[in-house]
């Protein structure tokens, strides 16, 4: 689960991180007033949308009055922003944050997540601060440090000051760095983070440490013991099918092709998306329904295709395994009455009693064209495709 | 496989009396598991399936010599249940359950360190499909008459991948000896380089297929410790190749966010450690075939 | 460090454990209305010392009025305890904890202490509440239960629930005797103490779950980050001469014997001691001037030594390391123009510049009886004693 | 011993500007210790001593080589510059600061189980004297000249008790090869057992000299781990004959709380594991004296 910047930014000041003065606005009107109780002379508007790189996007206005701050809060409340992270179709921006502009000096970067292979968390921090990792990696990989945390102890002081002596730090101000390291590696283990990411992390001309940016990601299995941290979500920055899927217990990622997929079991999905590109075609979607594959589960899973206007052909791949073939095809029959569906239909069963979930598709008045493997399915939905 | 279960190995169910436990304790009975008993605390003294319920893991060790055990216990309350086995002397574990918080996988890792190497556990999933050897012991939920008797490991982060390959193979005649689903989460508590060795260790296996994707370090952990360490031939494939960067892919391991971890770069790092890669999850099957046929 | 039952208590609450109602009071006038305040129609007045076993010497009162609180308070403040582990001296009474009388269905033990073999924390409860520790090992031994909390991870549920169990307790109030397990084991780790001790834990005929009287034992080393229970500290309820002792950076233990110690180091301090007994005497005081052994400390520890009317005789031994033998000897001769020392001085020097050392002793004017060896010195001391 | 400091160590000293790091930091080099440099967090850069200031431990290990390290920082830093050694990768170090809060010296325990046995480093302290090999190089605060050079071991939980060993040896023309305080906490870096095992492996090393205390349960481990292990005699003392029960004897450490912990009852069970006791401190050197010359 991800959260909005200013909510980050609250969450990392209460560990003691610095931040900019700020505050969350919904309109125009209390955007004039906001800026004036923030005081200062420079203010930053900056569109709240679940992305990185909003400034490209004109999503981040400098202002040099309380006028402007109204002004430039009217110009991006209620606009789509499109930025290299979310996808051509942007995202809606429907909260502001202002905040004092800071005088950067120096913007470095600062990053937690779990490494997987020491089973640790892992603090990434570069000198090039502004720029997302991605680039760093790429432009300049050598002004990377990186310090594993024991997790069996929690973050030490000396790895804190190792990474802030790391990126050059004057003396004065290393216990300051060291201090913002610690409190973002707390929030990561204290409210079951995936991911801690400030970018930049300044040094004003004041000397101040500021956490001028802030992205963070939750681990949504550990959500039932972080209500504070649950009540942060915001539905109207995801994707509505996501949504619809993810509300339902299905795994549902959107996808640009046109072969809308139905399969039990993430690896299986995954591997029949991977015959359908060998096969010359493309998935519109990512569709696991779980082990299980109850008829409900499937009523669902073609409600959510259907949604989905790229969708030209679909195909349904389950292995039944202690549910049975027979269920299934008995599943899909009863979704098919409830559900119109407008394009061909490719079906695959495979594993415990196939033959009779066969005989039952074929035997009832659903159209659809029979599969027998992976390979089949996915070359029939291609096939059906280019016959259009 | 003998080095986690066989016919003889005494099985416990935690979180014996709820649905679940129920319903899969009857599956594993049905297929010959020996279940001794479960565990659901406060209901110790009652009979389920015939079977003894204790309030404790320890409990149920003592009183029947279990070593192996399976969780199907809610997410919120599996790290401690796979602790508590831990403790109490269980010697394989399979958490079944999906949905394990990473911070609570890590919290297992960091306890189990307190035992000594011979008296570690074997944790094994979470959110899998568990082990099967078949005709001896089923520890998981797999369809098991799916698996043919034989002499070919697999080792599979998904569960219905895994049932798709034991498929494939039964059409071709090919029998497994052990399968092991180690899960999709990204934290784990067996790897595929800590099962992969079992496997070349025991003598009722003689290849491998290991059943990848994409996102994290341990296929390719895997492929390095068996070019140094290996004489068995070992098949991979690994799923995910359509699979957007940044994106989770279904399980919450399959995300690429690093060098090596997407499934083309796996396959060739796995190719160079001399694994045998299966083009296409159609032909896991007849690329198993094709290996077994050399050795 | 220790602190009194209520204050204990305080804390367990503060950790999700239940503990009856109750207030404390410094004066006979304040305890009728604490009683009123806290309501019921029994109370127990108990005398806050830093001891256990308070009951058998008469420190604890069941009273049935306001009135009979208000009379066992006036009996109660001000009054020496002794108990069998006060010592012969007692504990004087300044603070007294009125609390409702709980109807008692069970008596358990519960205690939490390091492990020094595991280097982890051990948690030991017994069915047999309302006894020692001590006297459960030796009677009852059977009943003791024990579990290893991983320091790693801290307690888990699986621990508390396995000891719930093993105290035999009905499956309906399993939860909450974990959870007072747990918060137990979470003051031990979040406050660095070293002993924890709910004797008895009672099971009401309420079904309720209290901790009916609590110890708690803490770190001293660790007092610079608690400033909330260094705060608890009563010193009233410790030795003078220690109190003495540890504000001047002295390590001293009040001991039975005549002979008093000044001596470098804790093992040579011991040593020492041992060398007496094996000489017939018998030690006054443990007393470790610590490494250096300054002029300072040696002023410090005379006049410690001299507040003990029981020592008849002063032995003093000295290893000098890295300070000489002669800079002791000055710091001697120079505490003993400060101090008037009445009773006879066996003094001990060795190590760096030990000649030089007794040189400077012999020609100042001190009167002391010079010794070669540890044996040596203890002998001398106890033959000094004898031919008073 | 080598196993623990040579000649050729090259020491770095944590707290290195400070007044103790200073001190001691010379009289180490006035004894021949190889102190190449030193740590003080914002400092790097500067010279101290003549030698090097770094900002931490991994910069000094990088650019000097160290393996070994003693720390001199105030105990509420010590824990963290403790991991920080022991992340830096330096081998040997050494605590001499007293009052680090129990709950620090379990964490750094902890700490450590990440590093595997071959990487792992030897914490040896807190609250003790430190380690001289005679004649080679001294890592710690004791007064080296009363050490003179031979070949008996010395593990000691007291410092000057550890002296006196050391003086009444010297006395009777014996040697040490290394002398080890363990220090007089409850919970230490190195116990009895860690460094006795190091000395059963050390050929400059004839026989040990162990001089423990009431309390806890180390030097039962020790004499038993001899029994076991060991070929090389041990010569034992316990102090604290006279301390009553539950009192804290000046070391955190020095406290019986179990049975086994008491003088009486470690003598006891270290004779029956075949440990030479010393009958009393006076002839500590003696006792080891008449061990061997039956060697």
């Amino acid at each position: 689960m991800d959260i909005h910047e200013y909510q980050a930014k609250e969450i990392l000041a209460s560990f003691g991180v610095t931040i900019p003065r700020g505050g969350i606005v919904y309109s125009p009107e209390t955007a004039e007033n906001k800026a004036r109780e923030i005081g200062g002379s420079k203010w930053v508007v900056k569109a709240q949308i679940h992305s990185g790189a909003r400034g490209k996007a004109g999503g981040i206005i400098l202002c040099n009055s309380p006028l402007e701050v109204a002004q430039a809060t009217d110009k991006l409340l209620g606009k789509k922003l499109v930025t290299n992270q979310t996808g051509p179709e942007g995202k809606i921006v429907n909260r502001i944050y202002i905040e004092e502009a800071t005088d950067i000096e120096k913007e470095l970067y600062l990053g937690l997540v779990f490494d997987r292979s020491s089973e640790s968390i892992m603090v990434v921090a570069s000198t090039e601060g502004g720029m997302s990792v991605e680039e760093i990696s790429k432009e300049k990989p050598e002004s990377i440090i990186r310090s594993k945390i024991e997790v069996a102890v929690g973050i030490q002081s000396f790895q804190a000051r190792e990474l802030a002596f790391g990126l050059g730090i004057e003396p004065e101000l290393i216990s300051r760095v060291s201090d913002t390291i610690v409190g973002c590696a707390k929030a990561f283990s204290e409210l079951d983070a995936t991911m801690v990411e400030v970018n930049p992390l300044v040094i004003s001309k004041q000397k101040q440490i500021l956490a001028l940016d802030c992205k963070m990601s939750f681990d949504n299995n550990a959500m039932f013991r972080r209500n504070k941290v649950s009540e942060l979500r915001d539905k109207t920055q995801e994707d509505d099918k996501e949504v619809f899927a993810s509300d339902r217990g299905l795994n549902y990622v959107s996808l640009d092709g046109n072969i809308g997929n139905i399969i039990n079991g993430a690896g299986l999905a995954m591997a029949s998306m991977d015959m359908i590109k060998l096969a010359g075609g493309q998935p519109a979607n990512f569709l696991d329904v779980g082990g299980g594959a109850t008829p409900e589960k499937i009523v669902k899973a073609f409600k959510l295709i259907t949604m989905d206007e790229k969708v030209k052909v679909i195909l349904i791949n389950i292995f039944a395994g202690i549910n049975r073939c027979d269920w299934v095809a008995e599943g899909i029959v009863q979704a098919l009455k409830k559900i119109e569906i407008k394009v061909p239909l490719v079906i695959r069963l495979a594993g415990t009693n196939v033959d009779k979930g066969n005989k039952i598709l074929r035997e009832s008045k659903i159209k659809y064209i029979e599969a027998n493997t992976l390979e089949d399915a996915a070359n029939k939905a291609v096939a059906v495709l280019k016959k259009k | 496989m003998t080095v986690l279960i066989d016919k003889s190995t005494k099985i416990i169910i935690q979180g014996f009396t709820g649905k679940m436990g129920t319903f899969h304790a009857e599956e594993m009975i049905k297929y010959g598991s020996n279940v001794v008993g479960g565990v659901t605390p406060g209901k110790g003294g009652q009979k389920h399936l015939d079977r003894p319920v204790f309030n404790t893991v320890k409990d149920a060790v003592k009183n029947t010599g279990a070593s192996a055990s399976v969780l199907f216990v809610p997410p919120a309350f599996a790290a401690d249940s796979a602790m508590e086995s831990a403790d109490a002397g269980i010697k394989t574990c399979v958490a079944i359950v999906d949905g394990i918080p990473s911070h609570d996988m890590i919290k297992i890792k960091r306890y189990m360190r307190r035992y000594s190497k011979n008296e570690k556990m074997t944790l094994v999933g979470p959110n899998c499909a568990g082990i099967i050897s078949p005709g001896k012991s089923m520890l998981g939920i797999m369809p098991g008459h799916i698996y043919k008797e034989g002499r070919v490991g697999i080792i599979s982060r998904s569960g219905t991948l895994g049932y798709e390959a034991a498929q494939q193979m039964k059409d071709l005649n090919i029998g497994v000896s052990t399968s092991v689903g180690i899960g999709g989460d990204p934290i784990n508590g067996s790897s595929f380089r800590d099962i992969i060795e079992k496997f070349e260790m025991d003598d009722e296996t003689d290849a491998i297929l290991m059943i990848g994707e994409i996102g994290g370090p341990q296929e390719v952990a895997a492929g390095e410790f068996a070019k140094e360490n290996m004489k068995k031939p070992v098949i991979g494939y690994i799923a995910g190749l359509t699979a957007p960067k940044g994106r989770v892919m279904g399980h919450a391991g399959a995300i690429v966010s690093a060098y090596g971890e997407s499934a083309i770069e796996k396959v060739e790092i796995l190719k160079e450690c001399g694994v045998t890669i299966s083009k296409n999850p159609s032909v896991m099957g007849e690329t198993v075939k094709s290996v077994l046929e050399k050795i």
